[in-house]
């Protein structure tokens, strides 16, 4: 797909890796974004606090590379080893700053799928459902949506919403009572998507290196609007492609399309 | 003293796990999973169970594949690194299994209401989404004092909770750490509870660190002695996770036929964790094994 | 590597206690409760402050008495092993202070609301009671599924928690062990948690084990160093309980004036904690140490 | 008050002792009920298990005599160190088989004052108030209220309901949301005092050795009832009071009148 000196996957670990401002208490997810909690720790975040749904807060980085949250060097020297529940009160608070979450189909408002695609109860497809997703879509002060971008999964509206964008836009969130939040970026495998401050619908804001505004609109499945100034993503860094190797050596996340 | 609680796994699932029984496992979500104790039910072949749990790493997808399992009440529910669980999958989409969809803050309240002895626990999660449609343990509900509109997690008491910890004694007072999930909750919810443990050590062991203990001893029905019993998850102190394990069950997963054959290798072919442990084989355990060894700067009980 | 939040006890308490403040503190009930740093506050007379807590043990009588406090919200204020306390008693009496009344379980339902991020939690206790008319932070409600009548609890954050551990770094990470009262849920509740602690050590001795952290370093406004910080009441693994002290002071608050020698002699005439070990006594300390200790079996956090 | 070879503490602490019975899960208070729980774990109960508020689970009795439960040998080997939450969901689920209360005000139906004695707000005496009197007498399976027996402190009706008994009788509890339990017995100075099954009423049955009914008549602020076949309340054995000397012996709480 890419021809260049940096694979696709290590291209959204450093956008995802930008999302993050030091100092940030960080709710931090699956794949991707478990390197890009480490990227941004390792290079402009070293205060920001990482939280794992596990139980796990984490001020310092794991001493070694990890596949997932659940590997013991993600517990040694942890700062905190608790209750899911405690965790999910500081969610609950508003103490989680940004968090990431992936999905299987999404739509113009952020809305997320990751648990029925089709029509239920007969003609569907069955996911693994939400895991946190639902809660950090809810609670998080804002949160990143990590996609692979195909008009399949980029859906006028999602067949169910295991985690909530912005409904149906605009003040809707406050509507249904959730006390904050949203979707503030969706990183795909093509470009970044950001949502209008109004209306709350999902717009083009830049394009990764090689991909045309149009190929995003071809792949996307409504008449997606486009910033005026539509930026290339920026490349991630020689420093940020070594961490980023030295954080997933045998390239399990980030090796080739 | 009490009475020793101590009994084979086998005897353990057999005396205690009826069919039919409702089940929190896999309550620390990725690691401490009791597979030990999911693979000798499945090989038991108990019927109509229901799961429960947070996430779950593969082990609700096999006990769902053996047929051991008619409802899932989980937040999710596949194999961490490579995703969907093909069992589950299967058995949903034909309506095999039924799902009451949570998230994780959803069902850690339901059983921290159990815990609690109270209804129900008040949530801020899942307002607007989906999971109202596919979850009967949700409702909407006002703040009495503030009015906001808050979502009502139902109460669920599973009949039982397994866990796998380090170590406990034979009287059911055990020592968990690491991350802990949901698995106090669980503990307190459940009517009995099985812990399969690691090692089995001297009452005096446990009794030195009553802050580590993860549930009070009288509120355990049966302990087993299970060494490696959460393999391929990692175990805090013991051994690190397998991540080829569960890379490879995800061929293993992928169709019915690969499937039985996974279970007739896996939990047919052999007696118990001892049996599993040489299939596994020595050489493949000793690269778990914890090279960096951290141990705890002491507290003190004395007086 | 985060800035250091080390304080002088005098200084923490002087930047981060301000007139008006509502204060949880004691909340391990009868051991580790923070008197130095309850101490402090009345040296520094500070006012109209808000008192959070259990059962307290003469720690808020003292307070009250030094005319610090003008509301309390607690389930028992007095003298565990002799009753009453008396400027709790006279301030009461005599309209000066406000009282709250919770029982143990409303008031850790309270704060657990709070660190749960919930504006209530629901309980079974007190229906039928009289803490109804003298507690406007208990309601009647129903419960949305079963209909069973419950008291909801409303939540309180308080502005701060103070409390007393064993030993703490310098970036607020801490360990606390024993009985742990409602000590994790008023942490998690308040917004700014100062720690008092017997001693200040490496980050290292805290992250070997992260389990026995009380409550997050990143949610901890400031750490003071205090040896016998919570004389008289005991600090596992420090020292016993000082029963004496306890007698003693059912004299010293008996009569506003015994009080007022009390305070002279106890807060005003010596300058920190350290002055009032010197008070104490050597020999009376030595008679608290801990004689018979009991150290914990390590559990390890290796890889 | 009494001239015989053992205090009327130590008669009530053995009486308190006997309302314990094996395998208990026993929620223990203050003073007499702290050395009740002990005499029983070492006599006839010894699988009671003891619950303390402050987050302690104790099997073992304590290896030393101990004048509170927050002295640290009840800290020592305990089963559990916990939060006071925890064993109050253990109170709600209706694990706790029997606890222990004491107060200043008891009415006919058990009812239970410490809190406020006079008329609020003003021609009052404030006490300490519940601690987990409430939580107790609310969730226990039953309770036990140990108190000194005097005609004011026995009322027709107390100022102030700190912890509910039967309220105005029958059932009371029922009606007003309270899940089970109620006071089992009340033990005095003077007698020990049970309920009538269906009204909950209060009646004498036993009185102490040397007391007279009249004598418990004239001391109690209403028409008391009185079984038809009053008993002497037993008298502790040597064993016992051995025992109870070995828990408290400096005679702190079971001393001399």
């Amino acid at each position: 797909m890419h021809e260049t000196e940096y694979t696709l996957a290590q291209l959204m670990v450093a956008a995802a890796a930008r999302e993050i401002e030091d100092g940030d208490v960080v709710f931090v997810g699956m794949r991707l974004p478990l390197l890009g909690f480490q990227l941004a720790k390792n290079t402009h975040a070293p205060d920001a606090v990482g939280v794992y749904e596990l139980g796990i807060v984490r001020h310092s980085a794991a001493p070694e590379p990890i596949l997932t949250m659940g590997d013991l060097p993600n517990l040694y020297r942890a700062q905190w080893l608790a209750d899911t529940a405690d965790l999910m009160g500081l969610l609950q608070q508003g103490y989680v700053d940004v968090s990431f979450i992936g999905g299987a189909q999404v739509d113009r408002y952020g809305n997320l799928n990751t648990t029925y695609v089709g029509d239920r109860p007969d003609d569907v497809t069955r996911l693994p459902g939400s895991g946190g997703a639902c809660d950090l879509a809810s609670l998080a002060n804002r949160h990143i949506i990590i996609m692979v971008h195909e008009k399949r999964r980029f859906v006028p509206e999602v067949d169910y919403t295991t985690s909530p964008g912005y409904g149906d836009g605009g003040d809707w969130r406050r509507r249904v009572g959730l006390p904050r939040g949203g979707p503030a970026a969706v990183i795909t495998t093509r470009g970044l998507l950001r949502f209008e401050e109004e209306s709350k619908e999902m717009y083009l804001a830049t394009v990764h290196p090689g991909v045309t505004v149009d190929e995003v609109l071809e792949n996307t499945g409504w008449d997606l609007k486009v910033a005026d100034d539509v930026q290339t993503t920026p490349e991630p860094t020689a420093d940020e492609l070594s961490l980023i190797e030295r954080f997933d050596p045998d390239g399990f996340w980030t090796g080739g399309p | 003293m009490a009475d020793s609680k101590l009994f084979s796994l086998s005897e353990a699932i057999d005396r205690f796990v009826p069919n039919g029984s409702s089940i929190a496992l896999g309550t620390a979500q990725e690691t401490l999973i009791p597979f030990a104790a999911g693979h000798e039910i499945m090989r038991q072949r108990k019927r109509n169970l229901t799961l429960l749990g947070p996430i779950s790493d593969i082990l609700f997808d096999q006990m769902i594949g053996a047929g051991c399992v008619s409802r899932i009440r989980a937040a999710w529910v596949g194999n961490v690194i490579t995703g969907s669980g093909y069992n589950f999958r299967r058995a949903v989409e034909g309506g095999r299994v039924e799902v009451e969809d949570h998230s994780n803050l959803t069902m850690s309240m339901a059983l921290r209401a159990a815990a609690m002895g109270v209804p129900f626990m008040p949530a801020r999660t899942a307002l607007g989404s989906s999971l109202y449609e596919t979850n009967g343990s949700l409702m909407e509900m006002q703040c009495p004092f503030t009015g906001e509109t808050l979502t009502a997690v139902r109460a669920i008491q599973p009949d039982l909770a397994i866990i796998h910890v380090q170590r406990a004694d034979e009287y059911g007072n055990a020592h968990c750490w690491g991350n802990l999930g949901i698995t106090r909750e669980a503990c307190l919810a459940a009517r009995d509870v099985i812990i399969t443990a690691e090692e089995i050590v001297e009452p005096e062991v446990i009794e030195s660190d009553p802050n580590r203990v993860v549930t009070p001893g009288f509120r355990v029905t049966a302990v087993a002695h299970a060494p490696w019993g959460a393999h391929p998850s990692p175990v805090p102190g013991y051994y690190n996770r397998d991540h080829q394990s569960f890379l490879d069950y995800r061929e293993a997963g992928n169709t019915e036929e690969a499937f039985m054959t996974w279970l007739a290798t896996w939990i047919d072919g052999v007696e118990d964790v001892g049996g599993y442990r040489e299939l596994v084989g020595e050489e493949r355990l000793d690269e778990l094994a914890i090279e960096r060894p951290a141990p705890t700067a002491p507290a003190d009980y004395g007086y």
